[in-house]
């Protein structure tokens, strides 16, 4: 397996910035009610990663220690609100829903601190493949749990009526995406524990 | 007459008392052979004075403390030493003893009675301590010493403990009828020593009887001196035998955590204490014999028995009959005393009681989880979160429960009597305190 | 110092790039985002209309928006205006009193398609408004015109719901008949009130007539199954219901009163009141703008 | 860390704000002196000096409508006057919608027989009203960690222990409230004039950065004792979504600078509650025998999960 | 020498007092039966099998999680009947059958074991379980009453057919009220003496187990006699509920109808059986006068003002989240507690 190809996937399995890292956790909830919803904030951060990820790495030379934090805000806003006029053009419809968080990536602890981590110290091929594993962890998150909800919550997936009835409302409303995120870190700690024989410890939130 | 009590807390256990309340004091024949633990209570280890096949008397010294705090030990049959080897303990597992046969030919020793008047306040400590006396309530702090408060305390009261409010134990109950003028003069005595005028002697509401008869006693004695010796009712409430709860109830006063009595002017002596006091200072005789109440429903026949010190569990039991489905032994008080796994121990000179339990008597169940009911905080007479240290200590952070003030916990038992989910919680405690003394 | 110097021309040329690119996005997409909002609105009052999704809207069909504004004049009295499409594109400022006497007519010198926004349509008509009067926008109804004729009308209302207000839109052919209730914002709670938006219930309005919709109220009995598959068109389908019968049983129930949500009264009954209040509102309105209309001789466009 | 240094921090800086909440309500209220909502079928008027029964009693002398539908009155259903006659109560058939402004028209107020003049009212909910209610809705109605679901890194981050947590909210709330007012002004004062609004979220966050950037280093050197408290909180906060998305909601529904201040003393506040509960459930957890794989994290969300569940109660809450 | 017995070494003390966790269990479920079978009188055998399917499942849910969890399984201390029965008395009689076995999962798998079993839940399980229901099928749960058969029809008919789930649907006096206000009272339910008597002896739509206001009290002072509870909380959430009904339930001011609030609704099934939970109640006397005040305080307020018809449930929840932090704030008072403060362990 090539070392981008795996970069790919420590982000969308291992490295998982929800269920793993614990990392950017409150659109994780709040547009997870379907999984149209979840896709298209995933890809909104995917955008936003990668092009961080891209910019920073070309540019890290050029960015002085002592401002990068600065820096590294600016470069995400900067993207953030490329993406923000961009989506309302492409998907009024959906981007009405998430829009405050799509704003709200900006602040999303998970994009800076790859920009720290990673694009800031390796080249552009790697610092693109580790911004798309991110995002794509970061999608695949969105979806899980936005496919969970929207059939438990509404019996429907991709807005399409599967059961034709509402089996557990209380999973689109907000406890009930708290509980399914908990369900779903235990699962993947009990697979960890089953798999690696070592009891899991999850990851610190920030 | 309403009795006093004590600030917050306590229980009201069944009392088992009439199991041995109106049987009067009654001597045990010798056994023939004692066992003289080297440790019997609070202090160094006494280092043994005699040697093996060596011949002893009655009330003489075998063992002895040198320098550090302790009292001697002394022989409670004349007979001679056959071994001074470990035998089993009442709390150590196992303890060197000396092991005396005891000689049926030689006659028990006679005491003669003088007035301790005449003595000066330090001949009235040096009785003391040679008799070897120590408290008998519990942990058997050497008399002596705590006769000799610091320079700087300022001792007014003396307080007498006759609440025994433990469950079952009837000794002091026993003492104070059959032996009133005993215990009012041993409390004059300690006044002396003290150089205070001041006496107060508590007395639980159920012991009617004893209260009216020590009341009679003091005041028939009061023309010797001009000293007060008062008693005083007091509500039937455990812990109401607690130093520092029965300090409060008597004269109002706490005791802070982590003080001692004289903190506040009082030094709290206890009913056997004070009767030993008066055989030692007036009669010269030395601490070697005690009254226990042998109680519990597992025995055959119960008794309050003057017996010697070192006689076995085993000899008293096949004294009183023998045992039927007995489940549990334990020395002291239901509520704070410790089971004994073995019958072969010796009473020692701070055994109040026996208690022979049968299985109606004792609960062996498993314990359940913790369910916040509360009552042990109602029961705590301090004012302590039992379940909290209990939960603390269960969840292994038994460490992080000084805030709880674990330290002014005495291990009443209070908690744990009303804990519906049959919690250990006075073990917990003491964990709690053990995990807390380790991280320093 | 040169170490100072450097940071800040680094922070400044990545804040100055920073801008280009968004000045430069902004410029691209800002465009594409109003026609997007509008295309919207536009979409919600064709499905009204009858042309949803998938159904081809005719090319003569118009819908021309009619603005009224509250309007303080200099003297202090309250005034209505609204804000007209007239023949050959051209858009005129009606006044008048507030029992439906014309008191003028202004034409404004901006175009029709100019006007959606708000900001341009207020400046228009401030414009031509003497000094000292105050206008306040008030609301914005649509008139359908195919090939001259009016055909449908669609008007927006508001009303006070379970949590908070629900905003929706009714449309009515020239007979002030309902054809269609769609909602436009709610916050009614999920599985209860929120099913307002469902198509059986909001399809119960249609049809009514404004002679029914003055007496309509909400009843708590169950909505009869095969009305409600009638008004689903989804269910209708599943259960094989062909149009001929779907018409047949809407129109057995036409005079119904409206069937409550189970479970959510509060929510139906809001909704109720708030299309018959709109519709009575824009009724009693209308009546007086098309006389003043045809007192004022206005061609108007629709 | 103590406590008592947070909550002298605390009171210092709540203190005032909530006197100032207190006593705005009553100022707007003075100074407008026109009707009020009773209920959402009621108006209160109030009269400058006692008016005559029979006059106040007919609903042909007043006149009542919404601001923006003049032309379409609304009939009174009846009155109903104050003991001193000074008020009245006016009832209505139908319900009003509370959000908007009414007017009510009173011709002809007579008083003692002699006729004063017309009257008019302005009706509408008054500022006080209003800023209590984005008060609660931002606190407890819609907190924004359990029903909006925002802050939750830091929520899950900080709350393990209680007085970081504490000491957390009190620092949020403080830089919560100074950065939605600045942001605010920002708004107002530059982007909109320029029409630059298309950079919101750069000026915002900028500003969020420096204003947190600006407090640590004065506070390193005028207090480096409450730097020592509060400063490691500081950092974690640019992070935090809550401090970006009030002056963003700021920013789309139209508020004021009080209602800035509000939202964000609100959010702040509910933010604090959220943590302070939170970390006293997690320190209780820790004695809990929880299931190995659900340790940490995932119990941490099950729990805010029954958090949401409760607060579900709250939901529809609308005092006025 | 006698031999040497096997003896029991425990720790002190040795002896106990007799109650235990699971005869209090036991007995506040054997308290709620009279309640149980009003409401089998009142709504039919419905009520019943609800009450079943909800102790049953309660009983599996909990077995099959501590053996999942690999706890040892204590099905026999009565937590989980005690669980399912009020489970059972706080959701509407009419509802389907398989709802009460999906409350049974919220309440003793999410609310219970997950934290940890009996003992450490944060959240009173049953209502967990209500709320989880009210959330995830609305419809049910707002709509599924049955009018008691006292109401529809004379008693004796009533022996004569037992009720079925075809009974008039109806609403209750709280949906009633805050759909109409409080006069509509009188129309559905008669003058306001009947109604206080009929809803003080149980003959009213409501929840299974929360229409009789008699059996509830008689329930509850049984065991306050019992000294399973106290007065504590049920006094001080009944008088706050009703004072705040009475401040601002009416038209104006101080003209509200406090009884009415009390006796309608769930409020005295939770004053007496939902808020004075040991596990999920603040510890101490004082703290539990103010977590009483909450409850009723909140249940009035989200009746009057909220989203919903009835508050109890989400007021003791509500109250719930604050019972950490308020057996942190309050620690009983210590008798003579040391004079200098020690030394910080933490340091």
């Amino acid at each position: 397996m090539s070392s981008n190809l795996k970069l790919i996937w420590n982000g969308l399995i291992p490295e998982n910035p929800i269920f793993r890292l614990a990392l950017s956790m409150c659109p994780a909830v709040a547009v997870t009610t379907s999984v149209e919803n979840g896709l298209m904030l995933g890809l909104a951060v995917v955008f936003v990663q990668v092009f961080s990820s891209c910019t920073v790495s070309i540019f890290k030379s050029f960015i002085h220690p002592r401002i990068r934090i600065p820096a590294y805000v600016i470069v995400i806003a900067l993207w953030v609100t490329v993406i923000d006029m961009i989506l309302p053009v492409v998907s009024p419809d959906v981007y009405k829903k998430v829009e405050l968080f799509v704003k709200l990536i900006v602040v999303f602890a998970i994009i800076i601190s790859r920009l720290e981590l990673f694009a800031s110290k390796e080249p552009l091929i790697p610092s693109f493949f580790d911004g798309l594993g991110m995002g794509f962890g970061f999608l695949f998150g969105l979806c899980l749990i936005g496919a969970i909800r929207e059939f438990f919550g509404t019996g429907q997936l991709f807005g399409y009526d599967i059961l034709g009835f509402n089996p557990l409302l209380i999973m689109v409303l907000p406890a009930g995406g708290f509980f399914v995120i908990g369900f779903i870190m235990a699962t993947f700690n009990w697979l960890e524990y089953k798999i690696t024989g070592k009891i899991p410890t999850s990851g610190g939130a920030h | 007459m309403a009795g006093t009590t004590f600030a917050k807390g306590g229980i009201h256990p069944e009392e088992h008392k009439e199991l041995s309340e109106r049987l009067a004091i009654e001597e045990m024949p010798p056994p023939s052979q004692v066992v003289l633990p080297l440790s019997m209570h609070f202090g160094a280890i006494a280092q043994p004075i005699v040697k093996k096949k060596q011949e002893v008397q009655e009330g003489e010294v075998i063992a002895v403390v040198e320098k550090a705090l302790g009292a001697s030990i002394h022989s409670s049959v004349t007979g001679v030493v056959k071994a001074i080897e470990p035998r089993p303990h009442p709390t150590m597992v196992r303890c060197e003893a000396v092991i005396i046969d005891r000689d049926p030919s030689a006659p028990p020793r006679s005491y003669e009675v003088d007035d301790w008047r005449k003595l000066s306040r330090e001949q009235l400590l040096a009785r003391i301590k040679e008799a070897g006396i120590v408290g008998l309530g519990g942990a058997g702090f050497p008399t002596h010493v705590k006769l000799s408060p610091p320079p700087g305390a300022k001792v007014d009261t003396l307080v007498l403990n006759g609440a025994e409010c433990e469950p079952y134990l009837t000794t002091d109950h026993r003492l104070m009828l059959e032996y009133p003028e005993k215990v009012v003069e041993g409390a004059r005595i300690i006044l002396k020593v003290l150089g205070i005028k001041q006496c107060v002697i508590g007395i639980e509401l159920n012991k009617a009887d004893a209260i009216n008869v020590m009341n009679k006693a003091a005041a028939q004695s009061s023309e010797k001196d001009d000293t007060v010796v008062r008693v005083q009712g007091m509500q039937v409430k455990y812990p109401q035998g607690s130093e520092k709860q029965l300090i409060y109830s008597l004269t109002k006063r706490s005791v802070p955590g982590g003080g001692l009595p004289f903190d506040v002017g009082v030094i709290v002596q206890n009913i056997s204490t004070t009767m030993a006091i008066f055989e030692a200072v007036s009669m010269q005789k030395p601490l070697y014999e005690k009254v226990a109440t042998f109680s519990g429903r597992a025995l055959n026949r119960q008794a309050n028995l003057k017996v010697k010190v070192g006689t076995l569990l085993s000899d008293v039991v096949e004294y009183l009959g023998g045992t039927k489905d007995l489940v549990k032994i334990v020395s002291g008080g239901p509520m704070m005393g410790f089971a004994v796994s073995s019958i072969d121990i010796p009473v020692t000179k701070t055994t109040s009681g026996v208690l022979f339990l049968n299985s109606s008597e004792t609960d062996l169940g498993e314990f359940g989880p913790c369910i916040h009911c509360g009552w042990c905080m109602e029961a705590c007479p301090m004012g302590l979160s039992p379940k909290e240290v209990g939960l603390y200590v269960e969840a292994g952070k038994g460490h992080l429960t000084e805030k709880f003030g674990i330290f002014d916990c005495f291990e009443c038992g209070c908690c744990a009597y009303v804990c519906p989910a049959k919690r250990p919680l006075v073990q917990f405690a003491r964990l709690a305190k053990i995990a807390i003394k380790k991280r320093g | 110092m040169k170490e100072i110097f450097k940071i800040t021309l680094s922070l400044t040329v990545v804040c100055i790039v920073a801008s280009l690119i968004l000045g430069f996005v902004y410029a691209k997409t800002e465009h594409a985002r109003k026609l997007n909002d509008e295309k919207i609105e536009q979409q919600t009052i064709q499905s009204l209309l009858g042309y949803g999704a998938g159904a081809k809207v005719p090319s003569d069909l118009k819908v021309y928006p009619v603005y009224r504004y509250v309007i303080t004049t200099e003297k202090g009295e309250t005034v209505l205006g609204y804000v007209l499409p007239i023949k050959d594109n051209k858009v005129v400022l009606a006044e008048m009193d507030l029992s439906g006497n014309p008191i003028r007519v202004t034409p404004i010198s901006v175009e029709l398609s100019a006007l959606s926004d708000k900001a341009a349509r207020d400046n228009a008509i401030n414009a031509v408004l003497p000094k000292g009067s105050k206008s306040i926008y008030a609301q914005t109804i649509f008139v359908a015109d195919q090939g001259g004729k009016r055909i449908g009308y669609v008007v927006p209302g508001v009303t006070q719901g379970f949590k908070s207000f629900i905003k929706l839109m009714v449309s009515l052919n020239p007979d002030f008949t309902v054809t269609g209730v769609a909602v436009t914002s709610a916050e009614e709670d999920p599985g209860l009130g929120a099913e307002i938006q469902k198509s059986f219930f909001r399809n119960q309005f249609v049809g009514k007539t404004i002679d029914l919709l003055k007496k309509l109220t909400v009843v708590k009995e169950p909505l009869p199954p095969n009305y409600a598959a009638a008004l689903d068109p989804a269910k209708a389908k599943a259960k094989g219901l062909t149009p001929e019968q779907v018409k047949e049983i809407k129109e057995k129930h036409l005079k119904d009163n409206i069937y409550a949500l189970t479970g959510a009264t509060i929510s139906s009954r809001a909704m109720t009141n708030g299309v018959v209040n709109t519709v009575k509102k824009f009724v009693y309105r209308l009546d007086k703008l098309n006389e003043a209309i045809k007192k004022e001789q206005l061609s108007v466009a629709f | 860390m103590k406590l008592k240094d947070f909550s002298n921090v605390a009171l210092l800086i709540v203190l005032p704000i909530l006197l100032f909440l207190m006593v705005f309500p009553a100022l707007v209220q003075a100074a407008t002196g026109s009707g009020s909502f009773k209920k959402d079928t009621e108006i209160e008027i109030s009269f400058g000096a006692p008016v005559d029964e029979t006059w106040a009693k007919d609903p042909a002398n007043y006149r009542v409508f919404q601001k923006t539908d003049p032309d379409i009155e609304i009939p009174v259903a009846s009155i109903a006057l104050n003991s001193r006659k000074t008020s009245a109560i006016l009832t209505f058939g139908e319900a009003l919608n509370l959000s908007s402004e009414y007017e009510v028209q009173a011709k002809n107020v007579t008083s003692d027989g002699k006729v004063l003049g017309n009257v008019e009212f302005l009706v509408k909910k008054s500022e006080g009203q209003i800023l209590f209610t984005i008060f609660l809705g931002a606190m407890l109605i819609n907190n924004f960690v359990f029903t909006k679901y925002l802050g939750l890194c830091i929520f899950f981050g900080v709350s393990q222990k209680k007085e970081t947590a504490i000491g957390m909210g009190i620092t949020f709330t403080i830089v919560m409230v100074l950065s939605a007012v600045m942001c605010w002004a920002l708004l107002t004062f530059v982007l909109q004039p320029l029409h630059l609004g298309f950079l919101q979220i750069i000026v915002f966050i900028g500003t969020v950065a420096i204003f947190v950037q600006a407090v640590d280093t004065i506070l390193r050197k005028v207090n480096p004792y409450l730097f020592k408290k509060l400063g490691v909180f500081l950092v974690l906060i640019v992070t935090n979504c809550i401090i970006l998305a009030v002056p963003l909601i700021n920013a789309d529904s139209g508020h004021g600078p009080f209602q800035s201040l509000i939202l964000g003393l609100g959010a702040g506040l509910g933010f604090a509650l959220a943590l302070f509960l939170m970390s006293c459930v997690r320190e209780k957890l820790e004695l809990c025998r929880v299931p190995t794989v659900f340790k940490g994290l995932p119990i941490a969300f099950v729990v805010a999960g029954l958090f949401a569940l409760s607060f579900l109660g709250f939901s529809g809450l609308s005092i006025f | 020498m006698i031999p040497k017995p096997d003896w029991a070494v425990s720790v002190s003390p040795h002896i106990r007092k007799g109650t235990t966790t699971s005869q209090i269990m036991w007995t506040v479920s054997a308290t709620l039966a009279p309640v149980l079978i009003l409401s089998i009188y009142n709504f039919g055998f419905r009520s019943l099998i609800i009450t079943i399917v909800s102790v049953l499942s309660c009983m599996l849910v909990e077995a099959i999680s501590q053996k999942a969890m690999g706890r040892a399984v204590s099905v026999k201390d009565g937590s989980a009947v005690l669980t399912g029965i009020l489970l059972a008395f706080v959701i509407p009689p009419g509802v389907p059958y398989y709802l009460p076995l999906i409350g049974a999962v919220a309440a003793i798998f999410i609310a219970k074991e997950l934290m940890g079993g009996l003992g450490y839940n944060v959240w009173n399980p049953a209502l967990v379980g209500r709320a989880f229901l009210q959330a995830s099928f609305p419809v049910a749960i707002t709509t599924a009453w049955i009018a008691p058969q006292q109401l529809a029809k004379s008693a004796w008919d009533v022996f004569l057919s037992p009720g079925s789930a075809d009974a008039i649907s109806t609403a209750t006096p709280l949906s009633v009220i805050k759909q109409y206000g409080i006069t509509a009272l009188t129309h559905q339910f008669g003058g306001l003496d009947s109604i206080y008597w009929n809803f003080f002896l149980g003959f009213k739509p409501g929840c299974i187990g929360e229409t009789s206001a008699l059996l509830i009290l008689l329930g509850g002072l049984y065991l306050m006699a019992r000294k399973i509870i106290t007065w504590h909380i049920p006094v001080s959430t009944l008088v706050s509920a009703a004072i705040v009904a009475w401040i601002f339930g009416g038209q104006t001011w101080f003209s509200g109808n406090p009884l009415v609030h009390v006796l309608s609704g769930g409020l005295m099934l939770g004053a007496f059986y939902m808020a004075t939970d040991y596990v999920t109640s603040p510890t101490l006397k004082s703290a539990q006068l103010i977590f009483g005040v909450g409850v009723g305080g909140l249940t009035v307020l989200i009746r009057l003002k909220g989203g919903y018809p009835e508050g109890v449930c989400y007021a003791i929840l509500l109250m719930n989240c604050l019972t950490p932090a308020m057996d942190e704030w309050f620690k009983p008072r210590r008798f003579a507690p040391p004079k200098a403060a020690p030394v910080a362990a933490a340091k």
